[in-house]
Parts: C-alpha cells; structure tokens; sequence
C-alpha cells in the first residue's frame, strides 16, 4: 500500500499547491509552535522565531506567486485568488506585527509562550476564512480563529479584567456563532447547497432574485454573525469590555487582525453572493443602512466620553466598522460602483490595520507594569517627555480621524467616493458629520499629550522594546507613505 | 403538519431556549449549556433540511459542527476556570471589573 | 526652474520637518532658520511674480501636473494663475513678517520656538498649497494641512481657555472641510461619469454641467448642484467666516498666540474667500446665482454684526477679532456680487484685509508685550511715549476704516460700486460699515494711544524697536501703495477674474458706459 | 519757459505740500533724532515754503487760464480698470478750482507762517507742520481732481488731518474726544458720498465731472439721480457742519488756533459748497431739493448765530459763527446762486481765517487763556491784533466796503430775488445778519475793550504772526470789491463790475434775476442789511454786553453748548447703537454663537452618557442587545415579505 494510496492527496495538484501555501505554511507553524514552546528553555524565543518564519514564508509565498485567476479546491471549500491572498497576507502581517509587539511585554507580563502558538492557530483560522465559499467550513476557520482568540483575551493570567474579558467574548462570541450557524443552515435548506457559488445559482434560477422569507431570514441570520465579528451596532456589545480587558498586544491583535479577516470574508461573501446579475434585496439594504448609521452615531458619541486608551480605542474601531459599512452597502448597491467599493474595502482595511497596529505598538510600550489599562491622564506631558512616540501616535490618531495626508484619510475618502458612486449621499454626508464627532475621540489624547500641563509628571517610564519600535516605525513610515501614494496601495485587488 | 415542519419547529424551539439561557441566566455553566443547545438546534435544522433535501452533504456537516461544540466547550469550560480563580465564583454578576 | 512652484510650496514645509529634528543644542536658531526659509520662499515667489506675463497664452503659469492617484484622476497639478498670484505675494510676504514682528514675544522657552516655527512653516505650505493647487483634490489636502499646526500651536501656546478654543475651532473648521470633501468625491464621480475618465483638475470640473432645479429656494438646495454647492459652502463660510458660522472666531482669536492670530485671520480666512472665488462662485453658477440674495444679506449683516460687536468690546484682540468678522464680510459681499469688479474687489480686498489685519494682530502683540495685558482699561495716553508705534497703528488704523488713499478703500469702494448694481438696500445697511468701522477703531486707538495714561507704568513703556519698526514700515508701504496705485496689483488677476464672472453674469456691462462720449483730453 | 513744472501745474501744485508732509514727517524727525527734537523754525520754514512755492504755482496757473475759459489738464494714471470699474486719475485745473487753489495756498501760506511763531513753544511741532501740509495736499487733491473719487480722497483726506490736528494735544481725553467726534460725524456724512458716488457711477459709468455732465442733461432715470444728490447733500452737511450735522465743529476748537482757522473756516469746511458749486448740473435736477438745501442754510445761519451768543470760548464763538456763515452759503447754494455762495466763501475764508488768527494772537498773547470772560482791555496791549481784528469784525458783519457787505448783500438779495427765493428765507438771513452784528460786537468788547482782568495782561505777538493777520485784514477788507454788485457798478458805468461772476460764469451756474422780478432792488437789500447789522452791533455793545448765560437754566440750556443737538444725538443715536451692541454680546454671541460648541458638546456629553447606560458591561444585557439586534434584523425581513 502506497502513500498516496493511503493518503490520497490527489485532488491537490499542481498549482492548487501553490494556492494552499500560506494556509500549509501557517498550520505547520502553528503546530511548531505548539510543540516547541513546550521547551525549558527559550521556549519564547523559539516559538517566537518559527512564528517569524513562518509568516515570513506565507507572505511570501502570495508575494511571489500572485494568482491572477481563481484556484477552487475541493467544490469551494478552499478558494485562492487575489483577494484571498491579500487577505491572507494582511492577517499573517498582522498577526507577526502583534507578536513583535508582544516581545518585552510578554516577559514583563510574564505571558505563557504558547502565546504565539495561539496566535497562528487564529491566523490559520483568518486564512482559511478569507479563502472558502463553504459556509459549513467558513464556521470552522471562523471557530479556529474564534476560540484561539478567546483563550489569547483570557491569557494574562494575573489578571480578573482579562478572566473577565475572556468570559464575555466567550460567551458572546459562542452566541453569535451559533446564530451565524443557524442561518447558514435555513440557507442550506433553502437553497439546497452549502456553497456561496450554489447558493447564489439557486437564488437566480429559483427566484430570479427576489427571495421569500426563508433564504432571507437565512442571510439575515448569517449576517449577524459577520456584524458581530466586525463589531457593528447593536452587536457592538463586546468590543469596549473584550477590548479593555485584554492585554495591550492581544488587543492590538483583535483590532487589527481579527477585524481585517471578518471583512474580507464578508468582502468575498457579499461578492460571491450579490454582485453582478443577482440584484440585491432592497430589504437587506435598508437594514445594514439602519445599522451603520446607528454604529457610526454610537461610536462617535460614546467614544468621546471616554477616559481610558484601550475603550477609546475600541469605540474607535465601533466607527470604523461604520464606515466599513459604508462600503459594504455601496458594493451591495451593485452596478459599476461595486469594483470600486471592493477595492475601497481592501483599501480601507489595510490602511486601518496599518495604523492601529502602530498605535497599539505605542499603547504597549507606554503601558504600565501589571495594569496595561491606561487613562487618558496617564499620558500628560508624553509630548515633552517623549516628543518622538508622541508623535507617532498623533499621526496614527490623525490618521484615525482621517486627517490627510495620512492614510486614514485616503481610506475614508475611498469609502465616501464608492459610497457616492453607488448613491448613498445622504448616508455619506451622515458618515461625514460623524467623522467630525469621532475626531473628538482622536484629538483628545493629543491633548494630553501636549497641551495639558503634566501638574503630576507622567508615572509610567515607557519600555523601550525593539519589536515595539519597529511597528512603530514601520507603522509611522507606512501611514504616511499611504498618505502621501496611496496608489501604490489600493491597486492591490 | 408532516415530520419535518414538526423537526423545524422544535429546532427553532431549542435554538430559543438556549438563547433564552444566555439572556436569563447568570450561572456561567449553564450559559456554556445554553451554546451548545444552539449549536444542536442548528444540527438537527442541518439534518432535517439535509433529508427534506434528500441530501447527504447536510448530514455529513453535522461531524464537523460536534467536533467544534466540543472543542468550544473544553475552551469554555478552562475560561470558566480561570474566571473562577479570579473571581472566586462563576456567576455573572460577580464579574465586574471592567464595567466603567 | 520648472519646479519652481513645488520648491515655493514645499520648502517651508520641509524647512519645519528639518527644524523639527534640531538637536536641543541648536534649537535656539530655529527662527533665524525659519526666516531664512520664508525668505527664500518669498524671493522665490517675487522671482515668479515678475516672470507672470498678463497676456499669456495660457493663463496657468510655471505649470506643474503629474499623476498623483490615477484611480481617482487626482493629479499634482500647481500652477501660478490670476487669482491666486496677489494671494501667494501677500502668504510669503506676511510670514517673515510676522515672524520679524512676534520676535520677542516667542523668545523664552527654546523647545516653544522650534515648534512654533516648524508649525508656522507647514501652515505657510498648507496656504501656499491651497492657493496654487489647480486640482480640487490637491486643494484639499493642503486645506487641511492647516488645520492641524494651527490646532497644535493654538492648544499649546494659547491663552488660559486654550484647550476648549482650539477643540472648538478643529472641529468647526474639520465640520466644513469633510463636507468638502464629500463634496469633492461627488463632483468628481460626476466628472468621470460624464467622461468615462476621472480628472479632479480644475479646469475639467469647470466644464461639468450640473444640474440644478431652477426655481429660487429650497428646491435648489436639495438639487444636485445645490447640494454641491452646499457642502463646498460650508468648508468655505467656516474658513472665511460668514456671519451665522463664525463661532469659533472670537475666542480662537483671541486665544491664539499672536504669530498665529496674526496667520489664521490673515492668511487662512483667505482660503476660505478664495476657495469661494476659485471654486463656489464659477462651478456652480446658477446655484450661486439663486441663493446670491440670501448671501449677500448675509455678508452686509455681517459687517454691521461684526462692527457692533467690535463696538463694545473691552478687549483689545477681542476686539480685533471682530473686526476682522466685518472686514471678511466685505469680502464676500463683494464675492457674492457675482460681479467682475466685485470679484475682483474682493480679491484685493483679501490682500488688504490680510495686510491690515495682520498689522492690528501685530500692534496687539507689541501692547500685550509691552503691558502684559490686552484689556482697553489697562491702555491709555502711550503715543507720547511711543510715537512710532503711534503712527504705525494709524496708518493700520486707516487702512481698516477704508480711507481713501489706503488699500482698504479701493477694495471696499469696487465692492460697494459691484454691490450697488445688484442690490441698493443692502449695500446702504454694509456701507454703514464705514461710520461703524470708524467708530470701533478710532475707539480702540484713542483707548490706548490718546488720553491720560492709567498709571506710572507709560514711562517704562519703551517705542518699537528695530524689527518691529521695520514690519510697520513695511505694511504701511504696501497699504498706501495699493492704496494709491492699485492698478497694478489687480491686473493680473483681470482676465481671470473677468471669465470667471461671465460664467455666473453673462452679458454683464454697465450700458450707459457707451453712451459716454470720448474721452476729454488735454 | 519750458520747465517740466509749468507743464504739469496741476501736479506740483498738488505735490509740493506733500513733499513738505513728506519733509516734515520723516525726514526732519530722523535727521534730528526723534520727533520731539525737531524745531518750529526748520519744521514750519520748510512747511511754509512749500505752501508758498504751491501759492506761486496757483498764481501762474491762475494767469494761464487767463482769458480763455478752459482748464489746464493733468493726466494721471490709471486708477483701477476692473470689470466695469474704471476711473483714472486726472488732475484739472478750470476756473473755479483755480480760485479755490489760491484761496487754499494763499491763506495757506499764511497760516503755515504764522504758525512758525504760534506753535514755537510746542515739543515736536514737525508732527503739527506734516499734518498741516497733509491737509493742504488733501485739500487741493479734493478741488483740483476732474472726478468724483479723487474729490473723495481730498474729501476724506481733509477729515483725517482734521481729525490728527483737533487731537494733536491728545493727552486731553476731551481734544481726543474731540477728534473722533469730529471724523465720526464726517464720516456719517461719507456714507451719503460714497452712496451717492455708487449711484453715480451705476446710473452713468462714470464719475468724471465733464463726462457726468454730459451725460446728464439728456438722462433719462432722474429720479435716482435725484436720491443721487440727496445723497451728496448728506455729505456736505456733514462736511460743511450744517444743521443736522453741525454738532462737531464747535468741539473742533479744541486743535491749535491755526487749524481752525485754515480748517474750520477757510477751507475744509467750504468743501460741501465747493461739492456743489461743481455738481451743479446735478443738483439742478432736483428742483426740491435745492430748496431743501435752502431751508437748511436758514436754518443753520440762524442756529449758528443763536448759539455764538452765548459762548465765553472766543474760539467757540467764531466756530457757530463758521456754522452760521456756511449756513449762508447753502441759503445761496438752496436758491441757486452758486457763484455768490463761492464769493461768500472766498470772503469768509478771508475775514474768519483774520479773526481766528486774531483770536489766536489773542490766546498766545494771553497765555492759552481763551476764556473772553477774563479778558478785556487788551487793545492796548496788543494793537495790531485789535486793529485787524476790529477790521475782520467789520467784514464778518456786513459794514460797507469790507468783503462781508459784497457777499452777504448778494446772497441776501439772491435769496428774496431768486425763482426758489422767498420772504422767509430773506428774513431768517437778515436775522442771522443781525446775530453776526450782535455776537461780533460781544466778542469785541470783552476781549479787547473794558478794564483788564486779573492776571491777564496780554502782549503783543511777534511779526511773524501779525504780519499775516495784517494780510489778511487787507484781504477782508478789500477783497468784497471782487464782487462788485452789477446794478451799482453801472452807477460807476462800469461794464463787468462783478469780477468774480465774470470769472466764473464759464464754469459754475448763476441763476439770473430777471430785472424786476425781485420785490426790492438790490441796493434797498443792501441797506437793509447794513442797517440791521449796525442795530445788532449796538444790540451787542449795549445789552447783551455782560449777560451770563450761565447763571439762567433755561438759557443756559437752550444756548450754551448746542446741548440739546448733542443729547438728542447721544440718547436716540449712540446710546441705542450701543444698547444693540451690548444686548448681541450679552445675549445672541454669548449664549448662542459662543455656546453652539457647547451645545453640541452638552449634547453629545448627554447623549454618550446616556448611550453609556446601555453600555454597562453586564453580559445578560450584552446578550439582550444582540438578540435586540437579531430581532430587528428578523423583524424587518418578515415584515417587508409579508407586507
């Protein structure tokens, strides 16, 4: 009995290999990790180091082989094209970056090193979910990333904040999940087929697009899942205390990672499911329109109220989902706006991952000692006594309000412009005005920063860790670099 | 109403009674319980849409969705733990640091 | 010598950058090197100016255009043109004055004066850039280059409410822009609509026919053009500011440090009136036309408005302040003229609000430097003692009362003469202005020039000193030059201007004008 | 003679007092270090020069236009030519601003002279030598400009050196006062111009005086051409301190004496009837108007001589009398007389700029007293002052012979005789004439007859400044003889007796009295007159000689300081406009411009707080809020499907 005989690994041939890369590249990692953070000695370091090569493959691999037509494996299951690979790619990225950032903190938090291991389970989980069709194996990927992260929220042991965190993402996480799943499974009975592709087949031919209530209570049941995974009003609820609770890196994770994975798969649902000739129901419009007006207002109002870094960050990312949002209703508008808005996702999603990464680069590094929830007050007088990371984060923040030329700004700009293609003026004005609310949320730890007189001096010495530093430049090079030729940045699709 | 209206309606059913769970009660445990009788609910909707469909494929999602319930309750169950080494208790509302 | 422009735009800006990672030991010589910078800048300009050739063939000059983002047909589009000339003279040559003028008021803290000049350098960029940008989209950028040294320098180095003013005027002046830009996105949707290819340049937007429901009133605004016309409103109305969205001026002026009132009222309140110039009026025409009614009440309310408040405040940048509301009204009374010689006075009108206004800022310095203090009740009886400063704040004085021989009059008189053609009733309540301006200024110079001193304190006060003599001098070369011989400074912008205003006011001429019978000669 | 200077006349009689201002302002300050330095003899030789190289000019200009009855041409530059506004500056020289220019440099020269020694005791008297050719320079801008604009900027340049030279003892919070007064209310009268200039303009294209007047006869649109000279009305009122903006030339006394005479009497305050002596044909159109203007002459002349009365100020009184003499300027102005009204002028800056100078010898002479109640007696000490003093009191009252006889008989005359003339008018001139004698007479006799007062005893002034006065008292007293009355000149058989109508019959309009038409000749007019001004010098002499105003209430305030023009004016003009202002800072900018932030910032605080609420971290309401969520999401698609 031969290998293949016994594995018969025949329906991967060829350059499905290639399309599979980073997926194989981040499991084997993963499963490195896992076994050789067990060790004594360096188990951090080493951990840490397959980490490192193994993104670095992944990246890799999609940098050096950029597919220009579709891979399907498996009826679906596995998808690589474009933008799975650039989905891939920022979720590796990220997930490297928020290692990077963890080097120093980890040792000072006395994290486990299993740390890494879990955070290439999730990234294998986020490529996996950006790279299938199949709504069955989507909920798979979609629990990998889920419950790695759940225990990273949980991880900083000391800590009843990160218990408590752990337990509420949890809990929530698990609900929501549940719900996405029932949705996809009226889906399957609707439509009969599990596959995006199939579903969307049964949609035109069945009803020629206008649905009756079952596959619609199916897609609004499966929408909700997304809507909570990225954070939308009302399924914000998580995000302020998950946020705050865990620790500084983790939450850097989440914000960027795990956020950019829930949009590029919804990205590649929404362009599986709806653009082209399937026209899109005008009921599913007017509810997601209800919802990002409300996540926007939501998320610039209470955002300003806030007085600590990792809340203000998290309502923060609430109004960023609104205008992803935005996006999302112009690519659902269909017609010739929807490649733009797709790429105006892609965009956006980049450039946000880009500088929260940096910003929570900083958060670690000013974050004090057993206690990473930082006040607003704490960062008096930063701008005096460290000019330069001060400086950092108010381009990051600037770049949050979209402030040019950052690239926050180039992203919003994107989005307003999809948004208007596609009709949504008024929703476009709305995102507007709420934007200008939200750059309250922005300006104010700049105002701590500098203008407050520091009457008590700044308690926290900043740690000065290399990784840290690194995003941080990286970070701060890239923002403005984005600012100044986003060209070279949303051509990607 | 045939059998599988009947099949429908009780997975609807239990699908709510394990949200209802999350809603009303503050035992963690019985909360984690509450999961994953959604997550059955949502199995037996996939079995009895897969049999309406005189289709396997359904049938055979419901592997995966159990190693996943599973998986979940063992992460759940060691958050639950540490929470209680934190807390001292595993009732909801007992955990509130983070509330502002 | 092609690039001459970007080395205009971005020199300052850089120049900030380089200043801005002095080493703490060389920091003390952060402002000699700004000067130098904005000197350079502004030979540069003055070079430039001379090259400007009136009867070009093509009215953009030392034109720079490359893609920037070809998606979205956003280009790096600069060029030198009518309008903006007399507005990129007045940036570089009021920014080492006002340098030259707050000298010892930024002296002290070494770290204070590095970041004030690196700031007061990316904000000359951002004005620099706005007036030359040639595509909306660039235009918007530098727009908001501005805004957020001007948020840094007022939060940090304003006054004791400093904090809640510079929030204040962020997010008034951020509230108009991004409406801007949806605005801008709209418009060059539109735009590559039409034409199947994206360009955000001016010139191609020009050309877009945008609809607009003819009849007077709301049913316009919520037209198309409307809209647009709108949303670019309100970025401009904030900036400049027009009467019912002037909010945040008082207190921002007031708040400000001295350097910066002096370069918010008079070189980025321009932006606003000149995005209105450039952009509002010959874009949307009819919507300009339709609502001129409304617009132009509203500027004439805002001199009077302005000026009564001007009237009875006891502060002198207060004060100040609001007379800068009233002059800015002129200014877009004349704009919204929609008249070639109301244009065209607005336009001047700029240059010498600018000139004026920075001059006032200037005087307040001098005083709060010399006083230690700004309230009128502290003043009194100083032109004794300080002759110089005396005279200087007269000819200030006289150019923002709009006396005849000053470049406040010229401005104000095309303005009046435009305003009178459309409008007779509400050029009476602006001409008003002119008793009311008056009243203000000559209350405000008496309150701290004439009368008795207060106490003791007006021996000590010494006169100005060299650098603050030589700024007075040369603001007062400029106010009586343009006072005397304005020819010159608005034809350049003649041709301009003139097609600008036959977009919104076809066939528009004075009638009688043929009826005058040759000239009379020697 | 080819200099370049006789070519352009025009422009170096303008110019050269502006080099002096230029000499006086900058140069001499920096050579002697400082302005307080500079001396009166350098600062006012140089001022006085350039007046008197100016007066030259004027004189070869004037006999240049010699016979003929152009003008000579100045062509400027072009202003500004913009869109539909053009306007270039040209510079003329026509009959009328002939006179006008050797009025303005001769009285000029003159009192730039005598300031030499009047101002010698002053620190930094080259501030006051500048400001003086200043003015100079605005003055003959404001007659020699061929358009309406550039007589704006003489017009306006006027009220500012006005305005610097009335403050020019600025450490006095009233001469500050004063000042601002003085240029606040010309500028009210300005709004008038620049209204009127706009309407001009609109209407006719233009705002050159040939041009406009060209254009005007065959106009169609007169009744906005009408409001046009309303308007122009407006602003000389307030130029020319008539009744109802008079109210600032009596508190302009406050400047150095010269300034009021050169200023307040000769010249600046003639601007308006100088306005309309030029704009006639504009004027003209309005029939209703001039009568106005009329009536508003009265009515100031009476006012202005009521209220010299009861001044004890001796500048004060021969500022109502200004007031008073303008106002007889308008009556001929109303009536249409517009070359007597320029005799009257011409006349009146020769004998006030005498009598002011004169009372300025007096107050130098007496140490800045300028109280009359504390004079008297000084004939004796200072008689050359008195001499030309009593000659200036017998023009300014109308004796025969001297200038006054000529003009106000003409005017008096025009005002029965004219088509718009009428009894009243004529009696509320003769009535001012009467005031003139009564008011005269009181001034002279507390000042220089009587017993000397404690503590005053007055010297006489040095050359410099009597021998202007002495000028000028030949001026006063021969100069009527320029206007000789035609009806009497035919007695003499002399063809054109009246000198000045001849001049300026070419360029100004004289309305004809069609030989009887008028209910009395003139030399019955005259003798009217004269008698009645002889009555009120015996009036003064003998009743009101040492009436104190102060000690009764209600004379005092109906007659001492205008007090009932200035309240009405405080109480229903400035305190309102302030009352306005305070309640928009109080109410509308305080509460609502300043707090709009606040609201928006109360309501947001408001709303997050409440939204916070919801936001309390408790899972249970975690999970309610999803499933809110879930149910909307539900409820919506099932309602839309089934509806």
């Amino acid at each position: 009995m031969s290998f293949s005989s016994m594995f018969p690994m025949n329906f991967i041939e060829g350059q499905q290999w290639l399309g599979i890369l980073p997926l194989f590249c981040m499991t084997l990692t993963a499963i490195a990790t896992l076994l050789l953070s067990a060790l004594r000695h360096q188990g951090r370091a080493v951990a840490f180091a397959m980490l490192l090569i193994g993104s670095i493959a992944a990246v890799a691999s999609t940098v050096v082989f950029p597919f220009q037509d579709t891979i399907v494996i498996l009826d679906g299951v596995l998808v690589f094209d474009r933008l799975s690979q650039v989905f891939s790619a920022i979720c590796v990225l990220a997930g490297l970056a928020a290692a990077l950032m963890t080097l120093g903190f980890d040792e000072r938090e006395e994290l486990q090193p299993e740390y890494f291991t879990l955070i290439a389970f999730a990234v294998v989980g986020m490529v996996a979910m950006v790279s299938t069709r199949n709504l069955v194996f989507f909920f798979i990927s979609l629990e990998l990333m889920s419950l790695a992260v759940y225990v990273l929220v949980s991880m900083h042991r000391q800590s009843p904040m990160a218990a408590e965190a752990g337990l509420k993402y949890f809990l929530l996480g698990g609900a929501a999940s549940a719900v996405l799943l029932y949705g996809a499974s009226i889906l399957y009975g609707a439509t009969g087929s599990l596959d995006v592709t199939g579903i969307r087949e049964a949609f035109q031919s069945q009803w020629n697009g206008h649905l009756p209530l079952l596959p619609l209570v199916g897609l609004g049941l499966f929408s909700v899942g997304f809507l909570f995974k990225i954070g939308a009003f009302p399924f914000h609820v998580w995000i302020p205390d998950v946020y705050t609770g865990a620790a500084t890196p983790v939450t850097g994770f989440m914000i960027s990672a795990v956020k950019a994975a829930a949009t590029g798969a919804l990205l590649r649902m929404c362009l599986e499911l709806f653009v082209g000739p399937v026209s899109t129901e005008p009921t599913l419009v007017v509810i997601i329109s209800a919802i990002t007006v409300a996540t926007l207002l939501f998320g610039s109002f209470v955002g300003v109220r806030q007085t600590r870094l990792k809340r203000i960050f998290a309502y923060s990312t609430i109004v960023h989902t609104g205008y992803v949002l935005l996006g999302f209703l112009a690519l659902l508008g269909g017609g010739e706006g929807a490649k733009d808005a797709a790429s105006s996702i892609v965009s956006y999603t980049i450039f946000y991952v880009v500088m929260n990464l940096g910003a929570f680069a900083v958060l670690t590094m000013i974050s004090p000692k057993d206690n990473d929830d930082l006040t607003l007050d704490q960062l008096t007088g930063l701008g005096r006594r460290r000019p330069m990371l001060a400086f950092a984060m108010s381009v990051f923040l600037l770049s949050m309000a979209g402030i040019p030329p950052t690239a926050g700004f180039f992203g919003k700009y994107y989005l307003f412009s999809a948004a208007l293609s596609s009709g949504y003026v008024w929703l476009t004005i709305v995102a507007a005005l709420a934007s200008v609310v939200s750059a309250v949320i922005y300006l104010r730890p700049m105002v701590y920063m500098y203008m407050k007189e520091s009457e008590e001096s700044f308690q926290v010495v900043p740690a000065i860790w290399l990784g840290s530093n690194i995003i941080v430049v990286l970070s701060l090079f890239l923002t403005v670099m984005m600012g100044l030729l986003p060209a070279w940045f949303s051509n990607l699709l | 109403m045939n059998s599988g209206t009947i099949l429908h309606i009780l997975s609807a059913y239990l699908f709510s009674m394990g949200l209802l769970a999350l809603i009303l009660r503050r035992n963690t445990i019985v909360m984690l319980m509450g999961i994953e009788l959604m997550l059955n609910a949502v199995n037996l909707s996939f079995v009895t849409f897969a049999r309406e469909l005189s289709q396997l494929n359904g049938q055979v999602q419901v592997f995966f969705i159990i190693t996943i319930a599973a998986a979940e309750s063992a992460v759940g169950l060691s958050i639950l733990i540490n929470v209680y080494r934190n807390f001292g208790s595993i009732k909801t509302d007992r955990t509130t640091v983070l509330r502002s | 010598m092609s690039q001459i422009l970007s080395w205009i735009v971005l020199l300052p800006a850089l120049t900030g950058l380089l200043i801005l990672l002095l080493p703490k030991s060389l920091e003390a010589k952060s402002r000699q090197i700004a000067v130098i910078a904005t000197l350079i800048v502004a030979a540069l300009a003055l070079w430039a100016a001379q090259a400007f050739d009136v009867n070009a063939a093509d009215p953009l000059h030392f034109h720079i255009r490359t893609e920037w983002i070809p998606m979205l047909g956003i280009h790096y589009d600069l060029a030198l043109d009518g309008m903006n000339l007399p507005l990129v003279l007045l940036t570089v040559l009021l920014t080492p004055l006002a340098f030259i003028g707050t000298w010892n008021q930024t002296s002290g803290d070494s770290t204070m004066q590095k970041r004030m000049s690196a700031l007061v350098l990316i904000m000359e960029t951002g004005a620099l850039g706005t007036f030359l940008a040639q595509d909306l989209f660039l235009f918007y950028i530098f727009w908001e280059v501005i805004l957020l040294p001007a948020y840094l320098l007022i939060g940090m180095y304003g006054g004791a409410e400093r904090m809640k003013t510079t929030l204040q005027f962020f997010l008034y002046t951020f509230a108009g822009s991004i409406l801007m830009l949806v605005g801008i996105a709209w418009l060059v949707h539109m735009q590559s609509q039409t034409t199947g290819h994206p360009d955000a340049s001016f010139q191609a937007l020009m050309n877009l026919k945008i609809p607009f429901a003819s009849s007077q009133g709301p049913a316009g605004l919520f037209s198309t053009q409307g809209l647009l016309f709108a949303a670019f409103a309100a970025a401009f109305f904030i900036k400049a500011p027009l009467v019912p969205f002037h909010a945040w001026l008082p207190s921002t002026y007031r708040q400000a440090p001295t350097l910066v009132s002096i370069y918010l009222a008079a070189i980025l309140s321009k932006m606003g009136t000149y995005g209105i110039l450039k952009i509002l009026i010959p874009m949307f025409p009819e919507a300009a036309h339709s609502f001129q009614p409304v617009l132009m009440s509203l500027a004439a309310f805002g001199i009077v408005y302005g000026a009564l408040l001007a009237i009875v405040q006891t502060n002198f940048k207060t004060a100040v302040a609001y007379s800068s509301l009233s002059h800015v009204s002129y200014i877009l009374l004349g704009l919204f003229s929609l008249k070639a010689e109301g244009m065209g006075g607005a336009l001047l009108q700029m240059v010498n609000h600018g000139i004026a206004i920075a001059g006032l800022f200037m005087i307040s310095g001098f005083l709060e430097k010399r006083r230690g203090s700004l309230e009128l009740k502290d003043f009194g009886g100083w032109a004794p003692q300080t002759p110089v400063l005396a005279t200087g704040f007269m000819v200030i004085v006289l150019s923002t009362v709009a006396l005849p021989g000053s470049g406040g009059f010229v401005g104000e008189f095309a303005i009046l003469i435009a305003s009178f053609r459309v409008n007779g009733y509400i050029t009476a309540v602006a001409a008003t202005g002119m008793v009311l301006g008056a009243v203000y200024m000559l209350n405000l110079y008496q309150k701290t020039m004439f009368g008795r001193y207060v106490d003791d304190y007006v021996k000590k006060v010494a006169d100005l000193d060299f650098r603050e003599i030589f700024v007075l001098v040369v603001l007062g070369i400029f106010i009586v030059g343009i006072g005397i011989t304005p020819q010159p400074f608005v034809a350049p912008s003649r041709t301009a201007i003139e097609d600008s205003a036959k977009r919104v006011s076809p066939n528009d001429a004075l009638p009688e004008r043929q009826a005058v019978p040759g000239q009379v000669s020697r | 003679m080819n200099l370049a200077v006789l070519s352009d006349l025009p422009f170096w009689i303008l110019i050269v007092p502006l080099i002096g201002f230029f000499l006086n302002g900058v140069v001499i300050p920096l050579a002697s270090g400082g302005i307080t330095k500079t001396k009166p003899m350098i600062s006012g030789g140089i001022a006085t020069l350039a007046m008197a190289v100016s007066f030259v000019l004027a004189v070869i200009a004037f006999t240049r236009l010699g016979g003929e009855s152009g003008a000579l041409q100045y062509t400027g530059f072009k202003w500004i030519d913009f869109g539909n506004l053009s306007v270039t500056l040209n510079l003329r020289i026509d009959r009328l601003s002939s006179l006008m220019t050797l009025i303005i440099t001769g009285i000029g020269t003159l009192i730039h002279f005598y300031s030499i020694s009047y101002m010698s005791h002053e620190k930094g008297v080259a501030r006051f030598f500048a400001y003086l050719n200043l003015f100079c320079f605005a003055m003959l801008l404001l007659v020699l400009s061929d358009n309406l604009l550039f007589l704006f900027f003489g017009w306006e340049g006027v009220g500012l050196c006005s305005y610097l030279l009335i403050s020019y003892w600025y450490e006095e919070e009233s001469n500050a006062d004063a000042a601002r007064k003085a240029f606040l209310v010309n500028r009210i009268g300005d709004l008038g111009f620049v209204l009127g200039m706009c309407l001009l303009y609109v209407q006719l294209g233009t705002l050159s005086f040939t041009e406009m007047m060209a254009l005007i006869s065959p106009t169609t649109s007169v009744a906005l051409l009408s409001l046009a000279a309303v308007f122009m009305f407006f602003a000389a009122t307030g130029k020319s301190a008539q009744f109802p903006l008079y109210v600032w030339l009596p508190d302009a006394m406050a400047g150095p004496t010269p300034v009021s005479a050169l200023i307040h009497a000769a010249t600046m305050v003639t601007a308006g009837v100088y306005l309309f002596a030029r704009m006639y044909f504009l004027f003209e159109l309005s029939p209703e108007l001039m009568t106005v203007v009329a009536y508003t002459g009265a009515l100031t002349a009476l006012l202005g001589g009521i209220l010299a009365l009861a001044q004890t100020d001796i500048k004060k009184v021969l500022a109502y009398s200004t007031v008073s003499q303008l106002g007889f300027m308008f009556l001929a102005l109303g009536v249409g007389a517009y070359q007597t009204a320029v005799f009257h002028l011409m006349t009146h800056a020769f004998f006030k700029a005498l009598l002011f100078l004169g009372a300025g010898s007096v107050i130098h002479g007496c140490d800045g007293e300028q109280d009359m109640r504390r004079m008297g007696g000084l004939a004796k000490a200072m008689p050359v002052t008195y001499v030309t003093m009593l000659l200036g009191s017998a023009a300014i009252v109308g004796l025969p012979i001297f200038s006054g006889f000529f003009s106000k008989d003409e005017i008096l005359y025009m005002a029965l005789g004219a088509p718009r003339g009428s009894w009243i008018l004529f009696g509320a001139g003769l009535l001012a004439a009467f005031l003139t004698g009564v008011y005269t007479m009181r001034m002279l006799t507390q000042t220089f007859w009587g017993e000397a007062k404690a503590g005053i005893h007055g010297h006489e002034s040095s050359w410099i400044m009597t021998l202007p006065l002495i000028v000028l008292a030949l001026l006063a007293t021969f100069g009527g003889f320029l206007g000789f009355p035609h009806e009497m000149g035919h007695w003499f058989g002399i063809e054109h007796s009246h000198l000045l109508s001849a001049w300026l019959a070419p360029v100004v309009q004289q309305v004809e009295i069609v030989t009887g038409s008028s209910p009395m000749p003139e030399i019955v007019v005259s003798i009217l007159a004269v008698s009645i001004a002889i009555f009120g010098l015996v009036a003064g002499k003998t009743f009101l000689k040492n009436i104190s105003f102060e000690t009764s209430p209600v004379l005092k305030r109906l007659f001492v300081g205008q007090h009932f023009m200035d309240t009405f004016y405080s109480s229903c003009i400035v305190a309102p406009l302030y009352w306005i202002s305070r309640r928009l800072v109080q109410t509308f900018e305080s509460n609502v411009m300043n707090n709009i932030g606040g609201w928006i910032g109360v309501g947001s605080n408001w709303s997050g707080e409440r939204l916070r609420l919801t936001q309390s971290g408790d899972i249970q309401l975690s999970m309610l809020s999803l499933m809110a969520g879930l149910a909307f999401v539900v409820g919506i698609l099932i309602f839309w499907v089934a509806v």
